[in-house]
């Protein structure tokens, strides 16, 4: 009889490490050493050794007035959601620079690949608000042309557009316009996805499959601190953008709510991926100020005085003070954008109120390329129908 | 107590939780925030954290460690947020919970509710209102019902978690908030996979479930005033069927029309109508016909009212059968 | 040449690849080992390892990416490595795949061919033998075809490439290294979503596909013999059906078998049976049969002839429905 | 008109960390640095700061013999599955210590999720061989007891079972069976994948919900450097036990082929886990010896010099060269573990053969606890469809 090693029997001196919640901080942790910020709350100019930016004046201010006129857009929708013109909207409030310095990163050839929420870099790929607007209110599922906008449809199932994107940058390479040293030429692709989408298969596997190519695609997640009523630390015990550690490439936190840093971080991470050096995740890390969507409720599960605390971090608000301490806008600056955003709110009211109800044998439409017998008797049959009441009403 | 659909299951998973300790309930949002559609509504605050059960933000993960505690004895009630956000658990349902049972050769059951919210008309964006229930349906060794009021969703969703089979639950969600219904909590449900005339009638026979009983039944109202008969059965159960009331009521009127939201094409109703063929060949009028969502992906909600079975549209086909 | 029906689609993709630059593989193993079955074999080999693409193994993985290259303007061609690990992708083809032309209305195509190894009968362990493909015929937005032999294999998938729909393409594996038969490259093919009587008769029309065409062809032999005349019609379209030459057919000979390995309940027969008895209700002498797979998972490999429907088992439905 | 940045600029700093092959070596790389290892390939004892093990010479023994049977158990089932008795065999061949350390690791409280090819643990958890042969020749699903053996049901969709083991751990969690201090109480579980299923969503998830509820699970990777014809260079660009690291819990590269290291490795995480500190990634870095199954053919994808590299690694001669060497096991012992690999043999053989087919109404039987009368029907009509070729042959 041979006997078998006790189980129980331990070595004490067994060690995995240190803890690594002590190494990397918790996740919550309130931006943490790692978070790359170029201007603080208070709107100072800070500087940091690695990422930087030089704007002239005129390019600051266009981040401001694109992030006050997203802001509006948001707003607006929120209204119009309330006085049911739309089924429902997904806030973009407090995720403004977020958006607008990943927006403006962008190269015209790049491609993005939104979620439900990236309004504002929708915003910065000139699609028009309307056609949000149109997908929430239900007339269509996106009514933009994603070729045309480097922009894809808004994506629902949460962290499917993942892959997607690793695929399109997949095709960049076999493209041949990756690492050209072009610069008008080599594109690169953003994936967007949100803090909860990170505990997604899709996700995860897009960060695999992007590593095993080497694609060119940058993983941006606005880490706005919840998904619906989960908090971070649901879905992570360590800071998101260590995550990428574990697939072999870089992550790095940045603060979502500098448009500075964030569009200092992003433009770096979009080129790195242009030239060929692989894909990069970024976690801007931000917060809900609003509610999930307009269905949501969100004083059943987080307390007023972290949005407080938040509200002190405001993007809009930082770039303010910092253009206006440094007499870089005047105040006819800033009344020309609060006309402009004035003007886009009546022009998002008429435009929504007035968009007109799909025909409803739109219903058949683009199913198929090649569209089957069987579903054009279907619709032929549906369109008969509908005439019968026509000529019954009659 | 009068409640509506979503308190009555919130009354049932309530009375399943107290009554065995090994019930839990998994799923997004479904603690705090008792659910998006308010369904687990303070069962969180009651049972606590092990019992309501918070999780990351997947479903596969979901429904696969759903797996595991069942596999360790416990009966999970998993939730899936919408009926669009089921397939990425799909693999685990079909391929493991789903045969569980069947490769373990009895020894390792899967007791698991898989609760959906599905259906459409509510005027929600892409992916929130799917039919998913004739893929369910076509898997051996899952178990797939609806309910479609509050009494039976008390009863059902109780019944669904002491069945020892994994049951797909699915759940009309446009009606969870609407009309509230009598649910007497000390009355004798029938069983759960069992079908139920709730409307006699002579002329035709209307097969519905979820939130078309609804449209059947006040169709058949309609029709009623214009002196045609229509009976209804609420199906209840989708798999297994249970046929033998639906025969006797065909082989009785000798005409089915069958109205689902999912779509026409390989839905619950071809299955229906290729039975009752079978069954009733020499008692029918008229070939049994379908009524449900187009063989088109879910449209637009602006337009969804049309590619929904209503009213008129299940009437139109009445008329059609008794043409024939 | 004469081929098997592996090397049939070898030489398709071949074709398919040096037709159009667009037009890429992907999936587990197929690049230096040319796939567990062969069917790329030395097709990296010859278009480099850019166009014949070894993957993670991940399948929602491979299906979301190959999303992705189609938004680039690819033709992506999958393989699945088995039937039963189709369903971890099945998020990314129902929700993705099947409506991305739908949801972007018409602007982003999405020309991509999954090729899947399906059916049973090769004596495998548990998820090699599954028959899903009544899953994608009930998704909108996705094509189903079938090949049942090496001339049509040849063809299929060609045709099923340079269509700009997403077409499911099953193969059936237990065929793959069966009979050489002759294909000709000069031939001009049938439409892709087309159905052919492979044998014309006239007391009951059989409606088969993959791999059960075989079978039928076999049991008309059979039948023949006793004196019975079966039409067996090789379907190859799953989704859409192309159902003029089948109900001419059935109108014919006023009954009709559907034969497949997926399970009957709510298999594709339930669908055939429904439109058949719908358009030619009185033309019926029988109620359309149906004989599958049994409603229970596949079982272990030593009994799977039992499960799967044979020439006796067809034969005997056969005599059913002539007794009716 | 307001300018946007340039999306061309570049900050010349920027800069994401090196580049983490650089930090963490390749994937492929020969075992690496941090490689776990306490018997070397010539069969020398070594020793390593953080693991040790102290076994008695009979212990040392048993852990021969165990993985001179299973390796037997694998040549046999080869040989018949050659000769047309089973239909297919998943080799462990070259994986012997890896598993064998692995399942000499566990308690009997705790509970195994094997892959196909776990016959090694199957073999400590006293699961007849069998059993296993009846699978692979295809009269079960798997013939054994997985709750009276604590070793679940082979799984062959890649990574499933990675999700039942963490269930199955929170179920211990919330059974109150972890981290009370009592030994024969506390449970852990372990969840076996290969270094291809490190790819699939579904394992990216497991780790997601294993660290977010802290689960006492131990991943237990054999990274046996193919997933059929696949390196693992495809799955990963870095050694593959760096993964946990960025979902926040400890990993560790231990040596696959030596059964001392696997063991003590094995033994402290799962302790670990039973003491209520949360899941960890073990990677035994081994190889795949043979063919991935039967029907593979690895001459189209691999060398036979890396074949003929890692033979000199063999797990069983190491131990063997030890045993001897120190004189902790004599002649008449390897002639006894011999004559039992040989009855075993026998008996697998004929057990095997032996082995009637299932009645073919089992297909119908437990697909469900309450069974449907249509099922019943289905099963009736076609007993009696059966019976009638009997009574026609008659
Ligand atoms: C696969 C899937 N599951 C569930 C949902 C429902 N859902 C919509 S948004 C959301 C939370 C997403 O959180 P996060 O990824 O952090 O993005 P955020 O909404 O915060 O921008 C959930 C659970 C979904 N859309 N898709
Ligand atoms: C979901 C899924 N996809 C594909 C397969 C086919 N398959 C079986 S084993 C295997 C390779 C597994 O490699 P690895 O995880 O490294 O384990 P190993 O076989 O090397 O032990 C593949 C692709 C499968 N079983 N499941
Ligand atoms: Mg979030
Ligand atoms: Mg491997």
């Amino acid at each position: 009889m041979t006997t078998h090693p006790d189980p129980a029997a331990r070595t004490a001196d067994a060690t995995f490490g240190p803890d690594l919640v002590e190494v990397f901080g918790p996740s919550q942790a309130d931006g943490g050493p790692d978070l790359v910020q170029l201007l603080t709350p208070e709107g100072e100019r800070v500087h940091h050794p690695d990422f930087d930016v030089d704007l002239t004046p005129e390019e600051l201010r266009g981040l401001y007035r694109d992030m006050a006129l997203v802001r509006r857009l948001d707003v607006e929708a929120t209204a119009l959601q309330r006085h049911g013109e739309l089924g429902l909207w997904a806030q973009l409030l407090g995720q403004e620079a977020a958006q607008i310095g990943c927006g403006r990163a962008l190269a015209p050839q790049d491609f993005v690949f939104p979620t439900y929420r990236e309004h504002g870099v929708a915003w910065c790929r000139d699609v028009d608000p309307l056609h949000l607007l149109g997908l929430f209110r239900g007339v269509d599922h996106g009514g933009w042309d994603p070729a045309a906008h480097g922009f894809g449809l808004y994506t629902i199932v949460i962290g499917a557009q993942t892959l997607h994107a690793t695929g399109y940058a997949m095709g960049l390479q076999r493209d041949g316009v990756v690492g050209t040293g072009d610069a008008a030429r080599d594109a690169a692709v953003i994936a967007h996805f949100g803090d909860g989408a990170s505990s997604q298969g899709d996700v995860n596997e897009a960060f695999i499959f992007a590593a095993s190519y080497n694609a060119p695609v940058v993983f941006f997640c606005q880490n706005n601190q919840w998904a619906i009523s989960e908090p971070i630390e649901r879905q992570t015990r360590i800071p998101l953008f260590q995550r990428a550690l574990g697939f072999g490439f870089p992550g790095i936190r940045v603060d979502g709510n500098d448009v500075l840093a964030t569009l200092a971080v992003t433009r770096a991470a979009l080129q790195r991926a242009r030239e060929g050096q692989g894909p990069t995740l970024i976690e801007a890390y931000t917060y809900r100020m609003g509610a999930h969507t307009t269905t949501d409720d969100p004083t059943r599960y987080r307390l007023s005085s972290d949005v407080e605390r938040w509200k002190l971090k405001d993007p809009i608000a930082r770039l303010e003070v910092h253009l206006k301490r440094n007499g870089l806008a005047d105040a006819a600056f800033f009344d020309d954008v609060a006309a402009e955003a004035d003007a886009l709110g009546a022009r998002l009211r008429a435009g929504c109120t007035a968009m007109p109800d799909p025909d409803p044998l739109a219903i058949f439409e683009q199913v198929y390329a090649e569209v089957p017998d069987e579903l054009v008797a279907q619709r032929d049959g549906y369109a008969a129908y509908l005439d019968s009441f026509e000529e019954a009403g009659r | 107590m009068r409640l509506t659909l979503a308190k009555a299951l919130n009354a049932g998973l309530r009375r399943a939780l107290e009554d065995d300790p090994k019930v839990l309930l998994m799923g997004e949002d479904i603690g705090r925030l008792g659910g998006v559609f308010r369904v687990t509504d303070g069962l969180q605050k009651d049972f606590g954290e092990d019992r309501v059960i918070d999780s990351p933000l997947a479903e596969s993960g979901i429904v696969g460690t759903a797996v595991g505690l069942a596999l360790r004895g416990y009966r999970p009630v998993v939730e899936i947020q919408f009926d669009g956000f089921v397939y990425p658990a799909y693999d685990q349902i079909v391929s493991q919970v789903a045969k569980m049972r069947y490769r373990s050769r009895g020894r390792s059951p899967m007791p698991m509710v898989i609760r959906i919210p599905f259906g459409g008309g509510i005027g929600a964006v892409e992916h929130h209102s799917e039919s998913p229930e004739a893929q369910f349906a076509h898997t051996p060794g899952l178990k797939v019902v609806a309910c479609s009021n509050p009494a039976d969703a008390y009863w059902m969703i109780q019944q669904a978690i002491a069945s020892d089979d994994p049951v797909v639950f699915l759940e009309p969600k446009r009606q969870y908030h609407a009309d509230k219904a009598e649910v007497d909590e000390a009355a004798t449900p029938p069983p759960l996979f069992s079908s139920r005339v709730v409307r006699a009638g002579s002329d035709v026979t209307v097969l519905a479930y979820g939130p078309t009983v609804r449209t059947a039944l006040r169709a058949a109202e309609a029709a009623a005033g214009e002196g045609r008969s229509m009976e209804v059965v609420d199906l209840r159960t989708l798999s297994p069927l249970d046929l033998p009331p639906v025969l006797e009521s065909v082989r009785r009127t000798g005409r089915a029309v069958v109205v689902h939201e999912a779509h026409v094409n390989l839905g619950l109703g071809a299955e229906l109508a290729a039975r009752i063929t079978e069954e009733c060949f020499f008692s029918l009028e008229a070939p049994v016909l379908r009524v449900g969502g187009f063989d088109t992906p879910y449209p637009a909600s602006r337009i969804e009212e049309h590619f929904l079975p209503d009213l008129d549209r299940l009437l139109d086909a009445v008329d059609r059968s008794l043409a024939f």
